[in-house]
């Protein structure tokens, strides 16, 4: 690692402050992306600013519509706790499917979409619910809030602080993980409310999106066979060590139907 | 850079230490507390041979650092047997050749206690994605999974 | 004593005798020992797959404060370039010293060209980016295939063939060509109604131990030498070393740690020689560790590969002739297993008419290390292929198309000799009646079968038994413990002694209290230095039997040893009451002073292990993703003396089998330089991935070993690779033969149908 | 008279082809002796470690004084290493 000046501010203030004026800092969460990265010296920041101790930040609010989560709730807290399973299963088990245990112990909502890795879980899910994120500063919707591969909406001195994820009528999240790091080689989080149904696609592209052609054909008919015909472009698509851009075309329309298949047996 | 001055409580005993911002939580164990039974083997939280848990969470050592063990509570492998009484997951590794080199050994046994810590009835498919990160070259699982279960079950008294 | 004798030790299920620190954390691997004044030691690598060295300026390095010794590839010595055997090893000196420190020129990304001690890990880091390498780029070569074409890049500007008639005037990336068999192949194919021909490729896979290679090297101001680190043979050490840095054997002591795994990858060095240099220089020990990207980068997976097989037989299931090209990757210097390769692919078949013959590839890759049973995974993935397909073709069952065709006693292998006993056709029979093997499958599963062989091998080993006053014992012997083996040298020495298992202490002796042993590998450890401390134990019991004798004024040869006793025979029997080991140790001052057994053995009689496995998969048809559901592997291993750790071997050879079958293998970019450096993308199995692994242990003991030990680490990881193979081409109904079989490969097979 | 058989190889490299000789010895290190009598140079070649002997199926290695019958079968080949 690079030299670097370690903070644990007590507030959001604080935080937002050495945001402001530090040279080159950096915010970390659960820091399972961050440490190695700074560990393979690709990132060299001035200042890491621990939010840890930051108040607030870990809540989980759940009612009737809606389900909230602060940033530094953990996977692993999300996935096990009761509300958020009975509220809101698809997303319970997604937090519950990444990485492995000591990931989901430490890495948390706020870190994972504030990194905007193309293959994380969670933007899918903000994506797929039109969820909101609460900064520091103001609210954004998730639709605005991943720009590009690992770059979001945020300004440089704003922190997210919660999600708020509408409760669907159905939903369901279904990833291919790579066998190592179990990222999303492909990864699809369908959602129906009433009439409306979101589909986003984690994983394919540099930056999770929403597939309007699925979306359209699940909105006429939400099931399996709506999506039977349909061919999905891998233009663009990611290629990896993995897989190529053919493989992970196929892989979004498996997922999907397989999530749409899922969400109809209640969700997972 | 200032190093921090870092107050906390490894395996039970009230513990300060200075660090540089840049060291993890392994390297204070293993370099300045001398406590080398958590192991580096890949030093990017992918091999689980570090595994501590800290206020009683399952946790990669080197994908901590060592200054956020302020005011938190860390478990080594070191700490768990009690004096000369060996944890029965230790008992049962030994009993049931559930290592071989002995390299993970030690991440392993943290991982499973914290397992049996919340679980203490759990299916062979939860035994294995719960210690899915924790890498093993030499046994193939077999025998860490089945004296995992095997100490479960002796938990709830079968 | 006898090989078919009841036991009380050998054959069950003990403690191991480490076990203990091992659970604890107490156990002090490689990286686990520090020494007062230590310095850190780094290596700077080449971020190049090949490049000329055009110059290096460490003048920047050496100044930095904490710095206090920089070297580069001329501070080592020039050695000549011949190889040399040790013990169960073979080694080119030269081209040794050129992988630990490049010259002239980087042969791989990785190769190590400087390296510093310092202070601290953050000054050793901070001087190696204040080094400044010039290199001159040079094209490089990868593939087997591709280094083999006459216009590849050369490593190695005058490198001639070997073993071609009449040499090639030109050199080449070919540093050999080996040949073995007999009979008429023309003839044999002839004789074929089917003849399938096929070509595999395997990937490079890494033995992927846990612990990285480390070391602590102390050089005093006298030149004498003590290294503590953690490899498969600390004897190989010290005569690396020794010969790498031209110093006398006796000048150096390897103390072994606990070393955390090695599957071969431990049978060479990296680290010690350069840490010595360091030391010398520096005046102080240096501690060396290497991060999981260096282990992955700079030492040694096995090959890549790439293999042509051809096999006839009659219709009614006769194998006529077998046939076999193989290309291995050597890395940088000569030296891939292509050999075994050559010599296992067709060795569980009785064939009239066989051939192989074997192509050692150098490539910009790091050298091949030893990854259990050499070679010999790779070439009979591909021949059990071709024996699968066979069966299908015939209509055949797998396994009886094997029983069939299967090497026995008599039968010449196909590297010459007849085989003794051995266990091949029992472990087919056993798998053909285990319940896995007539479990019905399910939809989208296939079932594969494949058999696996190879040598084991002996080797020079030494052992003492030390007698303690108490009645207890020492047992030292010079093999680092890689996976029990602590426990199956103090079942041994228990079983000849007589006494209880929890009385014999068993010791890893460093190289400076006991003799010269082999590296541990190649399964030789449990025959061949178990048969040491059987010999040392049976020497301590005629010294006792003998003193038994004076108190008794009676021949030595009258008195028998059993259960731990001396005991009057013959004429005498019954004349006095027994005397037990501990009263025979408690006198041992005035009978004639301590009671020492030792053995020193080139152990020979090694015999060969034949393994068969099963296994059953499910293949997503929709994404190619494979689920292994289940295993069987059977195994003749002549004795097991801990059948635990027997098992455990077996079980942990499969895992590996299944990760090289599935998933593993290095990726290279355009630049040669390699893509997956760590855990992250380089996928070894871990529990979610495997099912329970099953185990049939068959004992076909070895008549030349006291227990009848055959050895068992290496036959395990062999058939691995043909049974899922198999099981995937069965369920999908596509022959997969281009290993690792990743979703997308499989999908694709799916897809186009071939 | 023992049967011996060479690798195709050293038959390459020393006898010119022939692979298969009866010689009467009584141990490796008698056999290795004769043969160097018989083809110059291939004691150097069968002594460096290189190669292992094989006696009515048995595999040595570095054995000299391993005793060969007057029936036996002697195979070379390449030494055996391990992982």
């Amino acid at each position: 690692m690079h030299d670097f000046a370690y903070h644990r501010p007590q507030s959001l203030e604080d935080a937002a402050n050495f945001l402001r004026t530090a040279e080159d800092p950096l915010l970390m969460a659960g820091g399972q992306t961050m440490i190695p990265t700074l560990k393979q010296r690709l990132a060299a920041p001035s200042d890491v600013i621990d939010l840890a101790e930051v108040p607030g930040l870990v809540m989980i609010d759940v009612k009737k519509a809606q389900v909230s989560v602060g940033a530094m709730l953990t996977h692993a807290s999300v996935a096990s706790s009761p509300e958020v399973q009975a509220a809101l299963p698809a997303l319970a088990g997604l937090a519950g499917n990444i990485g492995d245990m000591h990931v989901r112990n430490r890495g948390t909502l706020g870190g994972s979409i504030a990194n905007n890795d193309p293959a994380a879980d969670y933007p899918a899910a903000l994506i797929g619910l039109g969820a909101t994120v609460h900064t520091s500063k103001r609210q954004i919707a998730a639709d605005d809030f991943f720009t590009a591969l690992f770059e979001t909406a945020l300004a440089g001195d704003e922190i997210v602080t919660s999600v708020d994820f509408p409760v669907p009528e159905l939903a369901a999240y279904m990833k291919f993980d790579h066998p190592a790091s179990r990222y999303a080689v492909v990864g699809v989080f369908i959602a129906k409310f009433g009439t409306d149904v979101r589909a986003a696609v984690t994983g394919a592209g540099p930056c999770v999106y929403r597939e309007a052609q699925m979306e359209e054909a699940l909105t006429r008919d939400f099931s399996p066979s709506a999506l039977a015909d349909m061919t999905i472009s891998p233009d663009g698509m990611n290629t990896d060590l993995y897989a190529g851009p053919e493989y992970r075309a196929n892989l979004v329309k498996i997922m999907a139907t397989r999530a749409v298949e899922a969400a109809l047996k209640g969700g997972g | 850079m200032s190093k921090h001055h870092v107050t906390s409580t490894v395996n039970g005993e009230p513990v300060e230490f200075l660090c540089e911002p840049q060291e993890t939580l392994l390297d204070i164990l293993r370099d300045q507390l001398d406590l080398t039974g958590s192991k580096e083997g890949c030093s990017s939280g992918d091999c689980g041979a570090c595994s501590v848990t800290i206020d009683g969470r399952l946790v990669c050592a080197c994908l901590v650092l060592g200054a956020e063990a302020e005011g938190r509570k860390i478990e080594t492998i070191e700490n768990m047997a009690e004096g000369d009484t060996l944890h029965p997951l230790q008992q049962k590794f030994l009993e049931e050749a559930a290592l071989q080199c002995g390299f993970c050994t030690p991440g392993f046994l943290v991982a499973a206690k914290s397992l049996l810590d919340r679980n203490d009835n759990p299916t062979e498919t939860e035994v294995r994605y719960w210690l899915a990160g924790n890498l093993c070259r030499c046994t193939g699982y077999d025998k860490i999974v089945k004296s995992v279960m095997d100490v479960a079950a002796e938990m709830r008294g079968e | 004593m006898g090989v078919d004798g009841n036991y009380k030790w050998v054959g069950k299920r003990t403690v191991r005798p480490d076990g203990t620190d091992k659970v604890t954390g107490r156990a002090l691997f490689s990286a686990d020992s520090s020494m007062p004044g230590m310095l850190i030691g780094k290596i700077l690598r080449s971020p190049h797959a090949h490049a000329k060295i055009k110059s290096i300026d460490t003048s920047k390095a050496e100044k930095l404060a904490g710095v206090k010794s920089v070297v580069i590839g001329k501070d080592f010595p020039n050695l000549p370039n011949k190889t040399i055997s040790i013990g169960i090893l073979a080694a080119n000196f030269s081209e040794m010293s050129d992988k630990l420190m490049a010259r002239k020129k980087v042969l791989y990304d990785g190769h190590p060209v400087a390296a510093v001690a310092a202070t601290t890990s953050a000054i050793a880091d901070k001087a190696l980016s204040l080094i400044k390498v010039e290199y001159q780029v040079l094209p490089h070569v990868i593939d087997v295939d591709e280094a083999m074409k006459p216009k590849a890049p050369l490593l190695h500007k005058k490198m001639i063939t070997v073993g071609v008639d009449p040499a090639p005037t030109k050199a080449s990336n070919v540093a050999s060509r080996c040949e073995f068999g007999f009979g008429d192949l023309e003839a044999g194919f002839a004789a074929a109604d089917v003849i399938i021909e096929r070509t595999f490729k395997t990937k490079p896979a890494h033995q992927g131990y846990l612990e990285p290679h480390g070391a602590v090297v102390s050089v005093a101001e006298d030149g004498q030498v003590t290294i503590w680190c953690s490899s498969q043979g600390q004897f190989m050490v010290r005569s690396y070393c020794a010969r790498l840095m031209q110093i006398d054997e006796a000048q150096i002591r390897v103390i072994p740690a606990e070393i955390g795994g090695g599957f071969g990858g431990k049978t060479v060095i990296y680290l010690e020689p350069v840490a010595m240099a360091l030391s010398g220089r520096a005046g102080k020990p240096v501690k060396m560790t290497m991060t999981r990207e260096e282990v992955m980068r700079a030492t040694g997976p096995t090959s890549g590969t790439s293999i042509d097989v051809k096999l006839g037989a009659t219709k009614d299931g006769k194998l006529t002739a077998g046939e076999a090209e193989l290309r291995y990757q050597a890395g940088c210097y000569p030296g891939s297993p292509v050999g075994p390769g050559a010599m296992t692919a067709f060795a569980p078949y009785n064939l009239e008419n066989v051939k192989t013959v074997g192509f050692d590839v150098v490539v910009n890759r790091p050298q091949a290390a030893a990854y259990r049973a050499p070679g010999a995974p790779m070439s009979e993935f591909a021949v059990e292929s071709v024996i699968d397909e066979m069966a299908q073709k015939l209509g055949m069952d797998p396994i009886a198309l094997r029983e069939l065709n299967a090497a026995k006693e008599g039968t010449t292998a196909p590297y010459g000799p007849k085989f003794g006993p051995i266990g091949n056709e029992q472990c087919l029979e056993a798998a053909k009646n285990h319940p896995h093997y007539s479990a019905p499958l399910g939809p989208n599963q296939g079932r594969g079968v494949a058999s696996g062989f190879w040598f084991n091998v002996g080797g020079e080993s030494v052992a003492s038994v030390n007698i303690n006053t108490d009645g207890t014992a020492v047992v030292l012997s010079g093999n680092p413990d890689i996976g029990g083996s602590r426990a199956s040298m103090a079942a041994m020495a228990a079983e000849v002694l007589g006494i209880d298992y929890d009385k014999v202490r068993p010791i890893v002796a460093d190289t400076s209290s006991i003799g010269y042993n082999d590296l541990t590998g190649g399964s030789r450890t449990t025959f061949a230095s178990g048969m040491a401390v059987c010999n040392a134990a049976t020497d301590a019991v005629d010294q006792m039997r003998t003193r038994a004798a004076k108190v008794w004024d009676i021949s030595p040869d009258a008195v028998e040893w059993s259960e731990g006793h001396a005991r009057p025979a013959g004429p005498n029997a019954g004349d006095f009451e027994p005397m037990s080991l501990a009263d025979i140790a408690r006198t041992s001052a005035k009978m004639g002073g301590p009671i020492t057994g030792r053995a020193a053995i080139n152990a020979q009689g090694a015999a060969p292990g034949f393994g068969t496995h099963i296994v059953d998969v499910e293949v997503d048809p929709e994404t190619g993703h494979v689920t292994v559901l289940r295993y069987t592997a059977v195994q003749d291993v002549g004795r097991a003396i801990h059948p635990s750790y027997v098992e455990g071997q077996i079980q942990g050879g499969v895992a590996q089998g299944v990760g090289w079958a599935l998933n593993e293998e290095y990726v290279y970019g355009d630049d040669g330089c390699l893509q997956n450096t760590g855990f992250l993308d380089y996928r070894m199995p871990v529990a979610s991935d495997l099912p329970m692994i099953d185990t049939v242990i068959i004992e076909v003991p070895n008549e030349a070993h006291p227990f009848g030990v055959r050895g068992v680490g290496e036959v395990p990881i062999i058939p691995p690779l043909g049974a899922v193979a198999n099981a995937v081409s069965n369920a999908i109904g596509v022959r997969m033969t281009d290993l690792p079989l990743s979703p997308p490969k499989i999908l694709a097979a799916i897809k186009n149908g071939s | 008279m023992a049967q011996i058989v060479l690798t195709n190889d050293l038959g390459r490299q020393f006898t010119g082809g022939e692979t298969t000789l009866d010689m009467d010895v009584t141990d490796v290190r008698d056999l290795i002796r004769k043969l160097d009598q018989k083809f110059p140079g291939i004691a150097e070649v069968l002594q460096d470690g290189s190669m292992a002997v094989a006696i009515d199926g048995n595999l040595h290695q570095d054995a000299w004084l391993e005793d060969i019958g007057p029936t036996s079968e002697v195979y070379f080949l390449p030494a055996i290493r391990g992982g």
